[in-house]
């Protein structure tokens, strides 16, 4: 049984074939990225795996369960939690409480606690609160709870997001483009918190274009191209492949 | 230093709750229950639409379904009264979950629309099913609400409907600070981003769906019972457009903005029925909650919360002191008016 | 029995034409500026009161009263993005204070049209010769007013096609309701491009008025009754893309309403017309997603 | 912008200041009737000739010497701000004697605050719903001439003196066009008429094709128009467009009005009307009455204005007679006999009706001949 199987996965926009006949899977415990030229299909495969793009055909397994085809929020519960390419934080909301909404499939106090404000709601609200917390610290937000997300800067805001993600104790992680627009110290505080999320064990499929970035993080890579999986294999290895220099990194020494 | 800044707004409501007992105008007394009754309605758009993000320009249905369904099992079947209006509510209840069904599919502009075509049917069918609601001819007779064998005064409704929307307001402020509120919210902001944050987007629908046409129902059944007297002229588009204008004016984001919102819309009219003026003064009104949304778009609510927040601090009495606190004071609404069309994601 | 399904399909199409009329201006306001106004209708309403006004009242020639009443319903397009949606963008106001205070607005607009004019409709006979005899065809009758709209509706939409596709003004319009903020950076004028949306589709809409008049009289049922709501219904049955599709999102519910009359009842016509738009709208974002 | 929010509040407590008016000893009377929304069309009428029958009245010293003061107020044709309105006319505004509200569906949703209240409420809409023999409202007086009575009067012209044999109906969505098609069912069947094809066409509604080509297809020989006057106008028009042949159109009261026969235009020729008043009826008290108000507000009267005007009139009549006590006008109401209105002779009837003068005529090159008055 592997951890995350895709088969033969296909998505069409009209006549647009983004993801075409994909199929990769991915290690347990391992970071996976997920690379290739702009246009590739890499969001749209993250989409796909998330469930918030339907698929056109082919199908996910996760941990032997088919999950094509549930929606997002059964797929997040079951344990693959995301964050989107442009950052998507409820920005009505406190850094704390964004975290806080992730935490709502660990109630058992249903709506009757809520209306009746019950002891087990309380006791409920305060543990999720101090998780929340706790994860907040976890990415380095530990002082901004109480912050609207519109007030933090942009690095923060990604953070937020992550931990937001990971406040569903996601077994599977996927990121799109974590790093992206962020300057150099925000870089490293991202970068940083991958590899220290990796030491716990937790699996990560991310999608990234620096390729610093994905030498520094990453132990297996899927490239894309056009849809397809042009290559796979470990960074240094990719790094040689001349297909993937030609379609993508070669592109960007010229 | 907390419990001294909630002194004030209790005041407020104290000061409102004895009204009726120093004035003894029957008329202002009427005019104060049809508002407790809109701010009802009110305060379940904003559960809807202020905290969910699901727009509804058909709640005169609810109201209507509400107030005829109570009407119905009074006169026709006998229920007492207040078995009538929770029925009426209950009623909507479900009524309320078959239309949170579209919302699955249609949101913002689309799903207005969905509503306001949902408002027109049950209209039209309670103008035109004349063996159940009479039709145009009006559906008289309905009994008052009683206390024991007196019918009740129009003071001692004023106290029933306080407390029933004080239940209501408590239920929704409990709500809000639930993980089931911030659900909501997260929703009305980003309902993918929700979904994928593990919430199931489609339960939370059909609850705030469900909840604000219950709202909708029991404010339609008191509704009944005040005026002893239904036709179908009270359950028009217009009357929905003026319920969600009470929503949008009292502040769509705070809990309290449907009952601000209720008691302002329904006042402003009354307030310029001045002799002489018979066709000026829906123009004045209309004019005025227009010139109310355009100066405060986020509502008069959280408007005033700020002002006493800042009044608070430079007193020296604002607790935490801080100009922002998290919950509805001003956050605006998340979408701008202009380019907040989230683009796809792909 | 085929001559009165034939009829029906006549009358049907005509009154479509003319909510398609209103749904016209309504996909244009939206193509621009991405927004819905409510008091989109309202327009109509002031676009046939103005030229009732300046054609009886004030004695002006039939031509004259039309562009001039059209000038000065652009003229409150104007007035409407200086003093409602200006100060709301400013305000951050979402769409839905947008809705309401359009809404409000077209309250307040009706209100001051019976403060100025009365409630009563008013006679304004003899326009685009309505109360001529019709062509018979058989038994089928056909209003030369339903030809006149139809031949306006063609010129009108091959105009608006060229304006769109051919003149950079045009492009600009759709460029800025795309992205606002890359059009400002290709250097188009946004604030004057959103004052000639506001102004287009009023005025766009105020003619519609004018046309509707041998129909809806001048009358307040122009800026409240059902049509307005008809209008975003052939909007939306169009797609919100393209203003010709509104036309025939218009026909097909004028259709609908005449064979529900036909066939089910006159009593349950507008039942079964909502009924039919909330299962389109329904299906049609299935189909998209 | 706070500055101006609460300048916006002290400008509304100004106006609510502005409220409270002098007490004077004047006879204080409300009219409610609409001025906003759809029954507008009816509220000027009212209120001009409600207001000239008080001039002429103060004119002359008012009522055992006190000036009548009104207050208008606009209920918009809706039931519940009807409510309002008169909730704040008698319990507020603390009125004597209530004109209106003048819709049927109105005055049912309010005669029970006058009764509550024990103030008097003489009203002009017609429709057999609330009837004083239907609701027991001894408050409660009614104007003008029942429907029933009209449309009853209309059916038997129809079939006596036209030969009706396969009416159509087309009735509107309110109360005054269910109640009278109802009516003229019964009466149709009473004489063994079934009418062939029956349509509705809602308030508001611009298009009757489908509904007159279902009446085209019954080939009815008559066409019985049961709606209010945009309404009436559409179905003319349409009538005349789809050519149909050799059937008589005969109309409820609204098809006998100017805002019909302005609209219709020349479809509105040969159209049979049964109307409670008419400016055309040749009568020296009808015309005296058309003159002096032409004169005061530059146009015709239309059937309201006739019915209100007779109203103050009479009222002032009963006051002068048993004075200010409301139990004692009330007794004066019920027991009013003959007296002289503007169409002839006034009683309280059973039904607390004070007249059931009808007239039957048709409309020919812009004038309507009369055919005949009914009392």
């Amino acid at each position: 049984m592997s951890f995350l199987k895709l088969n033969n996965l296909t998505r069409r926009f009209g006549g647009l074939v983004a993801v075409n006949d994909l199929s990769f899977e991915i290690a347990e415990g391992k970071v996976t990225g997920l690379i290739g030229p702009n246009g590739s299909g890499k969001s749209t495969t993250i989409n796909l795996i998330s469930g918030v793009l339907p698929v056109t055909s082919g199908s996910v397994e996760f941990m032997g369960h088919r999950i094509t085809g549930k929606s997002p929020h059964a797929i997040s519960r079951m344990g693959i939690a995301r964050t989107y390419q442009q950052i998507r934080v409820f920005e009505s909301l406190t850094a704390l409480e964004n975290v806080q909404v992730a935490r709502a499939g660990m109630y058992r106090s249903g709506l009757a606690d809520v209306l009746l404000n019950t002891g087990k709601l309380k006791r409920e609200e305060s543990r999720e609160r101090d998780k929340a917390r706790e994860l907040l610290e976890l990415v380095g937000l530990g002082k901004k709870g109480d912050e609207m997300p519109r007030n933090l800067p942009y690095g923060f805001r990604r953070c937020l997001e992550i931990a937001r993600a990971l406040a569903l104790e996601p077994k599977l992680l996927l990121l799109d483009e974590p790093a992206a627009g962020m300057n150099r110290d925000e870089f490293m505080a991202v970068t940083d918190l991958i590899l220290r999320l990796r030491k716990t064990g937790l699996s990560v499929l991310l999608v990234e274009h620096t390729m610093e970035f994905v030498e520094t993080c990453v132990d297996h890579v899927v490239v894309l191209n056009f849809g397809q999986k042009l290559a796979e294999g470990t960074f240094h290895q990719i790094e040689q492949d001349p297909r993937v220099i030609e379609a993508y990194l070669g592109k960007e020494e010229l | 230093m907390e419990r001294f800044k909630k002194v004030i707004p209790l005041l407020a409501v104290a000061l409102f709750l004895v009204i009726p007992l120093v004035d003894d105008n029957q008329y202002h007394v009427y005019m104060l229950n049809r508002a407790l009754i809109n701010c009802m309605v009110a305060t379940g758009l904003v559960a809807l639409t202020g905290f969910a993000g699901q727009m509804s320009l058909g709640h005169a249905a609810f109201y209507g379904i509400g107030a005829y369904a109570t009407a119905l099992l009074t006169v026709r079947v006998g229920f007492p009264v207040w078995l009538g209006i929770i029925s009426a509510g209950a009623i909507c209840l479900l009524v309320g979950m078959v239309l949170s069904l579209p919302s699955f599919k249609v949101s913002g502009f689309y799903l207005s629309l969905v509503t306001i075509s949902f408002g027109n049917i049950v209209w039209m069918l309670i103008v035109n099913w004349h063996s159940l609601t009479r039709g145009p001819l009006g559906f008289p007779g309905i009994p008052s609400i009683t206390l024991g064998t007196q019918p009740l005064s129009r003071v001692g409704f004023f106290y029933v409907s306080a407390v029933v929307l004080g239940l209501m307001t408590l239920a929704l402020y409990r709500l809000s600070r639930s993980y089931i509120g911030r659900g909501m919210k997260a929703m009305s902001d980003d309902e993918q981003a929700t979904e994928t944050a593990g919430i199931d987007t489609k339960r939370m629908k059909v609850l705030v769906f469900s909840l604000s046409a219950l709202y909708g129902g029991i404010a339609g059944g008191l509704y009944a019972h005040l005026s002893n007297f239904l036709s179908p002229e009270s359950f028009v588009f217009s009357e929905s457009a003026n319920f969600v204008a009470m929503a949008v004016v009292g502040g769509l984001r705070s809990i309290y903005g449907g009952v601000v919102g209720g008691l302002v819309v329904t006042i402003i009219p009354e307030l310029l029925r001045v002799k002489g003026w018979e066709i000026y003064y829906l123009m004045g009104s209309s004019l005025a909650i227009l010139l109310l949304v355009i100066m405060l778009p986020s509502g008069i609510a959280p408007a005033v919360q700020n002002v006493y927040n800042r009044l608070g601090a430079r007193l020296g009495i604002g607790g935490s002191g801080s100009g922002s606190n998290g919950n509805g004071s001003g956050n605006g609404s998340a979408a701008a008016v202009r380019g907040d069309s989230k683009s796809g994601g792909r | 029995m085929l001559s009165l399904v034939i009829q029906n399909a006549v009358a049907g199409s005509a009154i479509g034409l003319l909510y398609g009329l209103i749904g016209l201006g309504v996909v244009l306001f939206f193509q621009t500026t991405n927004l819905m106004n409510f008091a989109h209708i309202s327009s109509a309403m002031l676009g046939a009161y103005l030229c009732y006004t300046y054609t009886v009242m004030w004695k002006l020639p039939f031509a004259l009263a039309i562009v001039m009443a059209v000038m000065s319903v652009a003229l409150y397009g104007l007035l409407l993005k200086r003093f409602v949606y200006a100060p709301l963008a400013k305000r951050k106001g979402g769409r839905l204070e947008f809705i309401i205070a359009t809404l409000m607005l077209s309250v307040f607009l009706l209100n001051a049209v019976i403060v100025v004019w009365g409630g009563v409709p008013l006679p304004f006979q003899g326009l685009f010769g309505s109360d001529r005899f019709p062509i018979f065809l058989g038994n089928v009758v056909i209003q030369y007013h339903s030809l006149f709209v139809l031949a306006y509706i063609t010129v009108f939409v091959i105009a608006l096609q060229y304006f769109f596709t051919r003149t950079m003004t045009g492009k600009s319009l759709r460029a800025v309701a795309q992205n606002p903020r890359a059009a400002r950076l290709m250097g188009i004028n946004v604030d004057r491009m959103l004052n000639l949306s506001f102004m287009l589709s009023t005025g766009v809409t105020a003619l519609a008025g004018i046309l509707l008049i041998p129909v809806y009289f001048v009358s307040l049922d122009l800026g409240s009754g059902i049509i307005g709501v008809k209008g975003f219904a052939c909007a939306v049955m169009g797609g919100m893309k393209r203003p010709y599709q509104a036309l025939l999102g218009g026909v097909l519910i004028g259709l609908a309403e005449n064979f529900v009359v036909l066939f089910v009842s006159s009593t349950y016509r507008d039942v079964i017309t909502f009924l039919f738009l909330i299962i389109f709208l329904v299906l049609r974002k299935q189909a998209e997603a | 912008m706070r500055k101006r929010f609460l300048l916006g509040i002290l400008v509304l407590a100004i106006l609510s200041a502005s409220m409270v008016s002098m007490a004077a000893p004047v006879y204080k009377i409300a009219v409610v009737a609409p001025f906003t929304g759809s029954g507008s069309i009816l509220g000027d009428y009212i209120r001009n000739a409600f207001i000239m029958a008080v001039e002429e009245i103060n004119a002359k010293g008012g009522v055992r010497g006190r000036q009548i003061e009104y207050v208008i107020y606009d209920d918009a044709a809706a039931p519940a701000t009807a409510i309002n309105v008169v909730n704040k006319a008698i319990l507020n505004d603390k009125v004597d004697a209530m004109f209106g509200p003048n819709m049927s569906s109105c005055v049912l949703a309010v005669h029970d605050i006058a009764k509550a209240n024990k103030v008097p409420m003489l009203v002009g809409a017609t429709s057999p719903s609330f009837g004083f023999d239907k609701v027991g409202n001894e408050w409660l007086f009614r104007l003008r001439a029942d429907d029933e009575v009209k449309v009853v009067n209309l059916v038997k012209y129809a079939v006596d003196n036209l030969g009706v044999k396969k009416p159509a109906i087309i009735f509107g969505s309110t109360d005054y066009c269910v109640v009278a098609k109802d009516v003229a069912v019964d009466e149709f069947a009473k004489r063994g008429i079934k009418p062939v094809s029956m349509q509705q066409i809602k308030e508001g509604e611009k298009d009757a094709t489908g509904q007159l080509l279902n009446i085209r297809q019954a080939a009815p020989d008559a066409l019985i128009g049961l709606t209010h006057e945009p309404e009436a106008a559409v179905i003319m028009r349409q009538f005349r467009q789809l050519g149909f042949r050799d059937v008589d159109v005969l109309g409820f009261s609204a098809w006998g009005v100017p805002a019909f026969t302005d609209l219709a235009g020349a479809a509105a020729d040969g159209v049979i009307s049964v109307q409670g008043f008419t400016p055309e009826y040749q009568d020296p008290k009808v015309q005296e009455f058309v003159q002096k108000y032409q004169a005061r507000w530059k146009s015709l009267p239309s059937d309201p204005a006739q019915a209100y005007y007779d109203g103050m009139y009479l009222l002032a009549n009963v006051i002068e007679k048993v004075g200010f006590e409301k139990e004692d006008i009330r007794k004066g109401l019920t027991e009013l006999k003959d007296f002289p209105g503007v169409q002839g002779p006034l009683t309280c009837d059973a039904k607390h009706n004070f007249t059931n003068f009808s007239l039957i005529s048709q409309f020919k090159s812009g004038t309507w001949n009369i055919i005949t008055a009914i009392r």
